[in-house]
């Protein structure tokens, strides 16, 4: 498919979904039909309509408001994404690499996942105050368990083959991380990755929302106790657009690594 | 006052919901620049709710917290040294009321046994507010179930569309509902009459509050606070519900500035006036805790402790 | 006749043995649980003196590839030993360099940075391990190719850069399996003639597996023949006597090759039939 | 390593921590060392003391409370672990194999994943009412992005080879899936269902926490609103227990399904 | 001397021709962006008639491989045309069986699933399927690794799999890719024979490419040779007319067999070598 019809194609799936929402949020279902009022199948003070968010989201950016805030989570998502993702490398290939340390501590990495990050939250203020950092940390328990589990996998994956190979070639285990695991385990953690992207602003912004003076989470906060909807739409659509954007530098990096990988088969029916 | 230096002109408040009317003040003492005019920048932190502060607070990642008066008195019971300087509402502010479609259902609260009552969050003072309510009427918790709604759009949103049979929550979403016409208020602490009748007087809701040892280590800096936060009560006190609304961010109107002019009008009489805790509110909070708190029941509460006047006494003298 | 390897003393480190397998039993746990793991050889005595070039024939599955792991520390032998010059073999051989039977180059690096890796990981500079391994893949054939993926190099050609990364590693002992396999008849004389050139200049011990009896004639010093597993055993050995230096071309028309080929094939076709018949092969 | 000397490790390191944390939360650091007043290294406020966690664990388990609230958040816990993993398996490898589509829908998951659960989490309890549906769609929203990024990827890793095999030997699109997709993605699967396990449950729990009348986050909460530090780690105790329980189940399933790979290469150095 | 492929008339699809490639030219993209794409093969016309059995022979990296797999339908051609039983062919060629050069067996699946699949995706019951499958598996020789995954099979005993994995679906058009490489000369006997034995009964059209030319002229009815690459074409084409049916070990012992086999070979050599001296080539 060409770009330029790929992109009509995405542009034309944003206007049906969005036009969806227009007509769901302003057009009223007749009374009797569902229920004994007219209503709208999806209630504006619960979804807001698209005209209201998108003369918000402008606004905002008009009025200048919304970049201070923004700073403040990009700032925090690229933090935890960097640092859960390097961390979950690191110990992603510790743990691959020494078994024993492994499977004494699997019960403890599986439990420690499933710790509802909310419940987190006071300690990390507490331990970290309640600057970017706590936000940060949130993320960071979000970001690192993705892409440990994947990594850890990712490196029991490399071919046998191969393994021998450069074992035989005379690769100490450090050169072996460097030019077999690493390499071989890439894919891995670039998926991974996409997923993790999506995760640190996730932590982000819960951290924000649980306590915080400002940030894109805080601003939903805030919203959300003055019923303004189209405040908390307007938030969660600047953060998409901005994880979309995160996302591109991620793919774009995973090219340039990957290129040595054959292209998808031309498959024909 | 204000010829004295701040010991720490910088510090951190915390507040678990800074868009509710129940801190008001707060607000208000931003808005209208009383932190700026006593010479102190406070950064304010908002919280998921009034007990995330609280624990910022003995975290020490907040300096002071806005937040209820109950605070203190748990904080003793934990050994945790609390005090509150200035009482900033005088009534809680909570309303308990049934959706209308089951108004007939539960017309007393005597009726509310087996009922799905929303709240703000379970453990907090909108739950214990109907704890004592059931009891005072003959119940017990475990008749009714509690289901923790947030007190923003979730609340409206769970009352309109019958996930709840009776809310326990505060304004702005009670006046919201009313304004919907969506329910039935069964008991109303927003009012002189209704506390009469719930408490048998008042009871300190938001106080200012925060570590003893801050007061003692920053009592410049405190008698500011106290100072902004008593020229907000005063001129909460005179303003109509319109200039209230002049006066908060736009965002705060609800999207509905008639609607918000109302909310603040069914609150304005929860407002502190003096900014003291009385004594008789003091014994109204801690009876209504040790009603249903184990641990309170048998801990031996100084409630002199709990509110320390003389900050309150110094910005009422100096505004004579 | 084959001089059967059970003539070479047990349990002795010779001095100037490179590779020394003595009674090894290599068994493979079974697919299912409960079976008996399947031994794939069995009782295998076998000696590479340090310069001598061996080639191991045998029937497919026999046990070839599994003896060359072995020798290369690659597999823990259940039963009987290894050394290698003399020393009892713990854990991998760090003097061996091992053409794999299968595809094993790393799909990440080109053909150049797959022959340069084995010298960079032993601290040369990149730029002269470049350097080098350029050269290698010349003599190799494939100058043209410097800068492809193994995915994107023929079958034949991948094996020629396997060849490169372990040569140019230069290693005392060379463990090859069918590297010849996938290439033409002329390659594998030009391959066969560098690799015998290799080893005259630096009389590396080397262990080679081949299909191809003339090959194995050719270039080694001593044919082993092994039988059909399972537990497969050495059934015979030669001594080729033809002269040194070799062309692989022209060896194979001297008479004492074709004597030598007769003899060994109708051994190996006997014994492998023989098998068969028990059953155990195709047909 | 045998079972019980890895058992042994095991109960040693948790022991361990246990030492660590009732030490650092009972005994005092005298004034003078790291501030002017004696300090607990782990404040009791926050970290309460391991004996108190496990008095009150067991008191609940013993009067029987806790079973109810458990019993929710498992019935939620394995509603949205399913839904969420047979959702991102289903759409993973609708994607993988739907190039257009892939394309298209591409911005849109990756936008979707990054909205902040949180602040959906009003969204489903209008749509989905607060009985323990809005939990699962919470705990869905965390497990399919998981599984789904790592099913996308690891149809895309099939051996290119294996495959135009495969399709050789006349395999219809369908039969692909079954025969080659499917087991070939399986180890993907897998290594992104480690992870949703964990996130399945915090889904529930953060789910129960914003809004619900009963389950281990509904009692959590409670058990913040009056400061009982006791009550939120022994909820979380609980929650560990509980996942590695469920985590065990998939790695029985994992080593059943996957008996085919080359058991890891005895490596020696 | 050689019948160049030339003589078959362009863009006529004859009656009974299973496979035809005309003027095919297959380019692959440059390992590196802006260098002009790698013209593997240029100008191949070969026509396979149906029930006729040809080898084609040619040096290594020459393109093989890439000709069946553009009869395979697996690699798009970047001129020419292929059709298959006079069909220009649109996609997969569904016809044909293909067995890799490459190991390619599920490797998920035990020998007797790998070799049922094809069987059982084209719906036989899967009873029947494993039923036949383990015939299979006893006619190639390995009843007794049944229940083996490819992992736990030698190099030789994966290619048998294969082998049967291509045979048991009796497609109507074979390509070989190397099928007896890896195999012992004894094996590879069986195995020819084999082969043989079911093209004699079902005449299939096969395209088989070896290395040895020896096989190529004891199995084939006309043995085509291929010129080095890049941009490699059919330099020579050979009928042979051997009497059939023949056992590959006897029919080499006749004298037709040698004569031919030192014409192909000169050629073939002679071609070879002009190219490596060329400087493309090894040494
Ligand atoms: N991992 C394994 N598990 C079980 N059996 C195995 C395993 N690896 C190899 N075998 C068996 O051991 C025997 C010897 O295998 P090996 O690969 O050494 O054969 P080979 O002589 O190299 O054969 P080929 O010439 O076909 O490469 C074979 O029968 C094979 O099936
Ligand atoms: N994906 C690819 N990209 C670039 N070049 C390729 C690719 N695949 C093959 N080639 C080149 O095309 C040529 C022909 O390859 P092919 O695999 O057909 O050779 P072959 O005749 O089968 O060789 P062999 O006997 O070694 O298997 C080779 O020079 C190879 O390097
Ligand atoms: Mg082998
Ligand atoms: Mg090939």
């Amino acid at each position: 498919m060409t770009r330029p019809k790929l992109l009509a194609l995405r542009v034309a799936v944003a206007v049906v979904l969005i036009a969806m929402w227009h007509v769901g949020s302003t057009v009223r279902i007749p009374a009797g039909v569902v229920s004994a009022k007219a209503v709208f199948p999806l209630d504006p003070f619960f979804f807001s309509t698209p005209l209201a968010v998108f003369e918000r989201t402008w606004r905002d950016f008009a009025s200048g408001v919304i970049w201070y805030h923004l700073g403040v989570t990009l700032l925090e998502t690229v933090l935890a994404f960097v640092i859960g993702a390097v961390g979950g490398v690191l110990i992603g290939f510790w743990f691959a690499r020494q078994h024993t340390v492994a499977a004494v501590f699997d019960p403890y990495v599986k439990a420690a996942n499933a710790l509802p990050r909310v419940v987190l939250a006071p300690i990390f203020a507490l331990w970290l105050g309640l600057g970017i950092w706590s936000k940060v940390a949130l993320g960071v328990t979000l970001v690192f368990f993705i892409v440990f589990f994947n990594v850890y996998q990712g490196v029991k994956e490399v071919s046998p083959t191969v393994l021998a190979n450069a074992r035989m070639l005379g690769m100490s285990e450090r050169q072996l991380l460097r030019h077999v695991y690493w390499p071989s385990a890439l894919t891995w953690v670039f998926s991974s990755l996409h997923t993790a992207v999506g995760f640190a602003l996730v932590g982000a912004v819960v951290g924000e929302y649980l306590g915080s003076a400002a940030g894109l989470g805080y601003r939903i906060q805030q919203a959300e106790g003055v019923f303004d909807v189209a405040g908390v739409f307007s938030g969660m659509l600047v953060l998409a657009v901005f994880v979309i954007l995160i996302d591109a530098g991620v793919s774009a990096i995973e090219n340039r690594l990957l290129a040595w990988r054959p292209a998808a088969v031309a498959e024909r029916p | 006052a204000g010829a004295q230096q701040a010991e720490m002109p910088k510090l951190t408040l915390g507040v678990g919901g800074k868009t509710l009317l129940y801190y008001l003040p707060l607000t208000i003492a931003e808005r209208n620049g009383y932190f700026k005019d006593e010479g102190l920048t406070v950064t304010i932190n908002d919280f998921g709710g009034g007990a995330k502060s609280l624990q910022a607070l003995i975290g020490s990642s907040v300096d002071v917290v806005t937040g209820a008066y109950e605070h203190t008195i748990r904080m003793q019971a934990k050994g945790q040294s609390i005090v509150s300087v200035i009482e900033l509402g005088r009534y809680p502010g909570i309303v308990l009321a049934v959706r209308k479609e089951r108004a007939d259902t539960y017309k007393t609260i005597a009726d509310l046994k087996g009922a799905k009552i929303g709240v703000t969050a379970p453990g907090s003072s909108t739950n214990f507010f109907v704890d004592f309510l059931l009891a005072k009427n003959g119940l017990k918790p475990q008749d009714v179930s509690f289901v923790g709604v947030g007190g923003g759009l979730s609340a409206v949103a769970q009352m309109t569309h019958g996930q709840i049979d009776a809310i326990s929550n505060l304004d702005p979403v009670i006046t919201k509902l009313e304004s919907d016409g969506a329910i039935t208020v069964l008991a109303d602490s927003r009012t002189e009459e209704g506390n009469a009748r719930i408490f048998g007087g008042t009871n300190p809701a938001a106080v200012l509050y925060m570590k003893s040892d801050f007061v003692a280590a920053n009592p410049v800096t405190t008698q500011k606070l106290v100072n902004a936060f008593y020229r907000a009560l005063k001129w909460l006190h005179a303003a109509t519900p319109e200039d209230v609304a002049r006066v908060v961010p736009e965002d705060y109107l609800l999207g509905d500035r008639a609607l918000y002019v109302a909310a603040v009008k069914a609150s304005k009489p929860t407002y502190s006036v003096t900014g003291i805790v009385s004594d008789a509110g003091m014994k109204n909070a801690l009876g209504m805790l040790t009603a249903f708190d184990p641990e309170l029941a048998g801990a031996a509460i100084d409630l002199a402790r709990t509110f320390d006047g003389r900050f309150v006494a110094r910005a009422t003298e100096a505004t004579k | 006749m084959g001089v059967v390897a059970a003539q070479v003393p047990l349990g002795t480190a010779l001095t100037g043995s490179a590779v020394t397998l003595a009674g090894l039993r290599i068994a493979f746990p079974a697919p299912r649980r409960r079976e008996p793991p399947f031994t794939a050889v069995d009782g295998v005595d076998l000696e590479v003196a340090t310069g001598e070039f061996v080639a191991i024939v045998g029937p497919t599955g026999c046990g070839k590839s599994t003896l060359l792991n072995a020798a290369a520390g690659l597999l823990v032998p259940s039963a009987g030993r290894v050394a290698i010059f003399g020393e009892p073999l713990a854990g991998l051989n760090r003097r061996a360099g091992y053409l794999f039977q299968a595809d094993a180059l790393l799909p990440w690096r080109t053909a150049l940075d797959n022959v340069a890796v084995g010298l960079e990981v032993a601290g040369v500079p990149t730029g002269e391990a470049r350097a080098r391994a350029r050269g290698w893949l010349d003599r190799v054939g494939l100058a043209a190719f410097l800068q492809r993926y193994p995915h994107m190099l023929s079958g034949g050609q991948r094996k020629r850069v396997g060849l490169a990364q372990v040569l140019i590693r230069d290693p005392e002992i060379l463990l090859m399996d069918e590297p010849f396999g996938p290439l033409d008849a002329l390659t594998r004389q030009f391959m066969g003639n560098l690799l015998l050139e290799l080893w005259g200049a630096a009389r590396k011990a080397v262990l080679f597996v081949t299909h191809d009896l003339e090959e194995a004639i050719a270039l080694a010093d001593r044919v082993v023949i092994m039988g059909a597993g399972p537990a497969a055993r050495i059934i015979g050995e030669w001594r080729v006597e033809l002269p040194r230096p070799r062309d692989i071309a022209e060896v194979r028309l001297e008479p004492d090759f074709h004597r030598l080929y007769r003899d060994i094939w109708s051994t190996l076709r006997d014994e492998v039939a023989k098998t068969y018949a028990r059953g155990e092969g195709p047909l």
